[in-house]
């Protein structure tokens, strides 16, 4: 038995690792470090329709155990990335997970449409949540309707299962997911960036050219965990759960919480092997808590009666 | 490109807030342009998070050592500074493409052009063309007296000249001010610095042969998050990365 | 001139430094280790018509760069903060900030009349936003029409100017702001903890009794800067920030983004002068800046037209 | 009760995952009664962001120095075990009210019970019982005998007893295994360890004259954030903060 495979709609996953959209370009420069066929799957870099530049420089800055970037969707558009990143990611034994951006509906659903029949493409990730994107960007995340009825639109197109990523930047981040299970997600991804900002003291200048910035590391680690706690109680459909993952330890934490698999983002920048080596650690946690498979992890806060937990003290 | 613990056999400040440290490692058996840069993490605390991209300014391979110079100011750097040798920093390198010393040929003159804590990263391209047989002139402007490092140990390669914008120390104003005062002349220039100082040297010597070392805001350091991105000429949409494409561009390859 | 005395509603301060609401008690422990005449004001904890004990411990967590509390609202209730903690502190020259909690509006008409008597009570400060009472608490300061109508009756009674605390757990802070300023507050401080929570790896039981609790510290400093960037440029009356502060440096960042004073919190913890020691390096901090006095960094990151400011570098 | 910077003199690893370290400072001159405790912040930086209370378990006056021992478990523990010595770490105390020496009179004799990392604040306590002529008797608990520490030094001062939850040392089970096959008599009990063995102990022995100390999460460890209360007995509202009107309290004083 593989103590870590996962069974997810349209992902059969050697283990519940993955990098987050973003934070891992289309797998070039870590292929240059490790195998990437010990991946769990790959979130590849939000796709739009037309290739986009994205914004003015400095786009990231540091903060508080966080970071905040401003990157704009940058990315080469939906021909190149169909023509040349998926077919090179094809040789690798790992799912792609496309992450689908775009300023209007009609955006996205030509986007899944076209890149959901790619082969290696296994499922899409609905980026419905990006606040660094003026136009549309935050409302499609922040209003019930407005998701659910995208959800609908590319749930009709799409050839695969669609995972909806949620943004945090909510008031009720439960009516957002169950809005979009009612319009037939197949999955949740969670969470996005928190909005946020820093400041020069020396130039009262934002450090981020476009201003504000998506907040992500350890910093957001608590909401994250507290929101895939609430939503995973609430919907019955998968949550991949994210948000400043460093370790094995932080992995089981999100699966406690109610994720069924996690993925990495900004650690992939502090140690460039995060992933490989939180998924060669993850069985002996597992040895060490006392569980035969990780799933038995998922929800685990929250469920009752299940077997008493092994406590270490 | 890879990750390693490399040991601090030496560290010393040499100007205000300006510190020497080497680093022993088998990293360095993978270094070798000037103008790379390594990506360090100074700490194994969540805080601060990112690593900081520092530049080669000298690789020794028989002893197995490299040098970086950096100036202690933020938050990373300051942590750096209070590393003692003995210590490990945790070193992701070497990054990016550096000088081209091929665009040099053996008897012709180069001008090296540095600016504050761009002077680090020409010192070990000094040495390397001066090996080839090529002539160095070098350049080199600080804000004031007080930070002004290396101006020796460049003459050991060639004519060196020193600007403080403060005028406290060298020629008064900047380096194009340094450049201008003496008439130099050159057939390949290389600089690096602050981007006013390259967008200066690339208006004034638009026929050169030039390679300009840019510095970005980095996420990853490798390429992967776009982070870093410049524009290239006329296109809306073409990029290219500081930390994989670049650091150092031919001059006109990119908007500065 | 004094360089960092601030006159807001009600507040004649002379420097804009303040502890930070349930983070200094009501300043008992605090002046065995400074004389509490050197700060601005105090902002002292919400007190509740009746004692209230609280959650059961524990009742923090810590996570990177922040921590989380849900302490519930513990005070020894209206009457003895009147009859003790008030007139205790009436022996100091500093303003006192009532913050006021309640489960229903009338809790916290009656809490405000009441305390608003008090002579140095200077302002209230309604906490609308504390997310751990499960009662009431979360829907007053996440929907602008119950906050609204909340600062309306308050007001009524209030017989000092009255500031409204705002809770980034909402989708739409300016909105929030917006329909608090139209409701007749006299000002705003924000934020408060944003809702988090942590999961031991070892019992899988949340670390928090109460198992969610509120974000602050450091880790939240990007969202408070972000939140009243925002906010300051929407509304007109002023705002005490607060949200991670520990420095001299983080207060100017504030002040950049629109807040006209500002209230430390959980910095008391890890540093209990944390307040005196800031309060003391600002003169310098403004001197290497070039400012006359730190109202002119009030909104400097937005105003456009102002003096070109001292660049260090 | 102040903050000092306070200079590792010495740190040792004594079992596992078990160290002890001593500190030099002025603040030495405030300490004063076993169970106090002191708030210790291991890096200047934001994370791990909170103090860590961790009790005197020898006062040093004339050498101006303290002993704590401390188990390496979570961030700031671990952080803590790499310091060494003639480096700082940032002490907020002395904190709480400690064991009432004067519960036990000259010639009476005092039970002292621990368990884990609850045994080391009753070093002190049996130093000052011991000089004040109180008999001492010693029933340390630990999970196993890798972390067993200090039995010989509580030796010095009265008959001890070890007992481990997994028999691998001294008695097999808990410290109520302990006292229960010696059969020891005593007039007063001072204990530190679990809430589940401080509790055992109330429960044992309800008519003796007993003094507990309790652990509980904290925020600023003085009193001031409410974040340590426990509950009174027969009141729906009242507390006692275990940080400043603890961390020891009479048995029946507060609801274990
Ligand atoms: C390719 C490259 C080579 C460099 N080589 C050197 C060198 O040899 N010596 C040297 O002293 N400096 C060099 N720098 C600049 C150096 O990276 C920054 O001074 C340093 O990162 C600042 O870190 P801090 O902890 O002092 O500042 P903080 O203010 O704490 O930094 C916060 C964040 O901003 C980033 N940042 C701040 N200033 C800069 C900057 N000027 N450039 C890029 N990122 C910045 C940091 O990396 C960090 O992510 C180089 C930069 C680049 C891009
Ligand atoms: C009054 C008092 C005296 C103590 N004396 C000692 C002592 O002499 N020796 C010793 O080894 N330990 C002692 N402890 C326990 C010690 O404080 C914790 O083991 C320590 O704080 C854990 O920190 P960490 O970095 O290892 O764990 P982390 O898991 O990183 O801690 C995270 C947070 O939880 C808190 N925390 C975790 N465990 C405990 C705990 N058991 N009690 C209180 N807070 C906790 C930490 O202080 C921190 O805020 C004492 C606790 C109290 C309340
Ligand atoms: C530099 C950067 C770029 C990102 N780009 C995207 C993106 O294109 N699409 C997306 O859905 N999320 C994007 N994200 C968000 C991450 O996928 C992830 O949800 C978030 O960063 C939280 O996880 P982390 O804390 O592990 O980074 C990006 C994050 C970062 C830091
Ligand atoms: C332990 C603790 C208790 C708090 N109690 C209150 C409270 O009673 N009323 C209130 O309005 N805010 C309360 N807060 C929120 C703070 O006043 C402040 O808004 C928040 O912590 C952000 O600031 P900081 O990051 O500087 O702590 C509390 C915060 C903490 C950490
Ligand atoms: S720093 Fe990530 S792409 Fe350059
Ligand atoms: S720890 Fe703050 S009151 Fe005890």
């Amino acid at each position: 038995m593989n103590r870590l495979a996962v069974q997810l709609p349209g992902l059969s996953l050697k283990n519940p690792v993955m990098p987050a959209s973003g934070c891992f370009g289309f797998g070039r420069e870590y292929a240059k470090l490790y195998d990437l066929n010990v991946l769990g799957a790959i979130m590849i870099k939000a796709t739009t329709l037309e290739p986009r530049f994205g914004n003015p420089t400095p786009r990231v800055a540091e903060t508080p155990s966080g970071m905040l970037n401003a990157i704009g969707l940058q990315n080469p558009g939906l021909e190149k990335v169909m023509e040349e990143e998926l077919p090179w990611l094809a040789q690798y034994d790992v799912p792609i997970i496309a992450n689908v951006a775009g300023s209007t509906m009609e955006d996205y659903v030509e986007v899944a449409k076209h890149i959901s029949k790619v082969p290696n493409v296994h499922a899409l990730e609905l980026n419905i949540s990006c606040p660094n994107v003026k136009k549309g960007g935050i409302a499609f995340g922040t209003v019930p309707e407005v998701a659910a009825e995208l959800t609908k639109l590319v749930k009709e197109v799409s050839e695969v299962p669609v995972y909806v990523k949620l943004s945090p930047n909510v008031t009720n981040i439960v009516e957002m997911a169950k809005a979009i299970e009612a319009a037939g997600a197949d999955g949740l991804t969670m969470i996005n960036t928190l909005l946020g900002m820093r400041i020069d003291v020396k130039t009262a200048e934002p450090i981020l050219a476009n201003r504000t910035g998506g907040l992500s590391g350890p910093a957001i680690k608590p909401i994250a965990i507290r929101m895939i706690y609430e939503v995973s109680q609430a919907v019955s459909i998968p949550i991949i759960g994210m948000g400043g993952i460093q370790s094995a330890e932080d992995v089981i934490e999100f699966f406690y919480a109610g994720a069924s698999a996690v993925a990495v983002g900004t650690a992939n920048f502090i140690d460039p092997f995060v992933c490989p080596n939180i998924i060669a650690e993850l069985p002996a946690l597992l040895d060490e808590l006392g569980f035969d498979h990780i799933s038995e992890c998922t929800g685990r806060s929250w469920k009752k009666g299940g077997p008493t937990v092994y406590c270490g003290a | 490109m890879k990750t390693e613990k490399m040991t601090i056999v030496h560290h010393e400040r040499i100007a205000k807030n300006i510190y020497q440290i080497r680093l022993a490692g088998a990293l360095v058996a993978e270094m070798n342009e000037p103008g790379q840069f390594v990506h360090i993490k100074v700490t194994e605390q969540a805080n601060p998070l990112l690593r900081r991209p520092l530049s080669l300014c000298d690789i020794n391979k028989e002893a197995g050592e490299c040098t970086i110079i950096y100036r202690a100011e933020g938050a990373g750097t300051t942590l750096l500074a209070k590393k003692r040798p003995g210590e490990m920093v945790d070193v992701l390198g070497p990054l990016g493409n550096g000088f081209p010393i091929e665009a040099a040929k053996t008897g012709e003159r180069a001008l090296l052009v540095g600016g504050g804590i761009g002077v680090p990263p020409l010192y070990e391209l000094a040495k390397q063309l001066v090996k080839k047989g090529v002539s160095v002139t070098v350049v080199l402007g600080f804000q004031t007296k007080d930070v002004v490092f290396y101006e020796q140990k460049f003459a050991e390669f060639g004519e060196t000249y020193v600007a403080t914008v403060d005028g406290s120390y060298g020629t008064k104003g900047f380096v194009t001010n340094a450049i201008d005062d003496r008439a130099i002349s050159f057939d390949v220039l290389y600089a690096c610095g602050p981007k006013p100082m390259l967008k200066a040297l690339e208006q004034k010597f638009p026929d050169k042969d030039a390679y300009l070392s840019l510095e970005e805001r980095m996420g990853c350091g490798i390429g992967a998050c776009f982070a870093c991105v410049c524009r290239v000429p006329n296109s809306e949409t073409a990029y290219k990365k500081v930390c994989s494409d670049g650091p150092v561009f031919k001059a006109g390859e990119v908007v500065l």
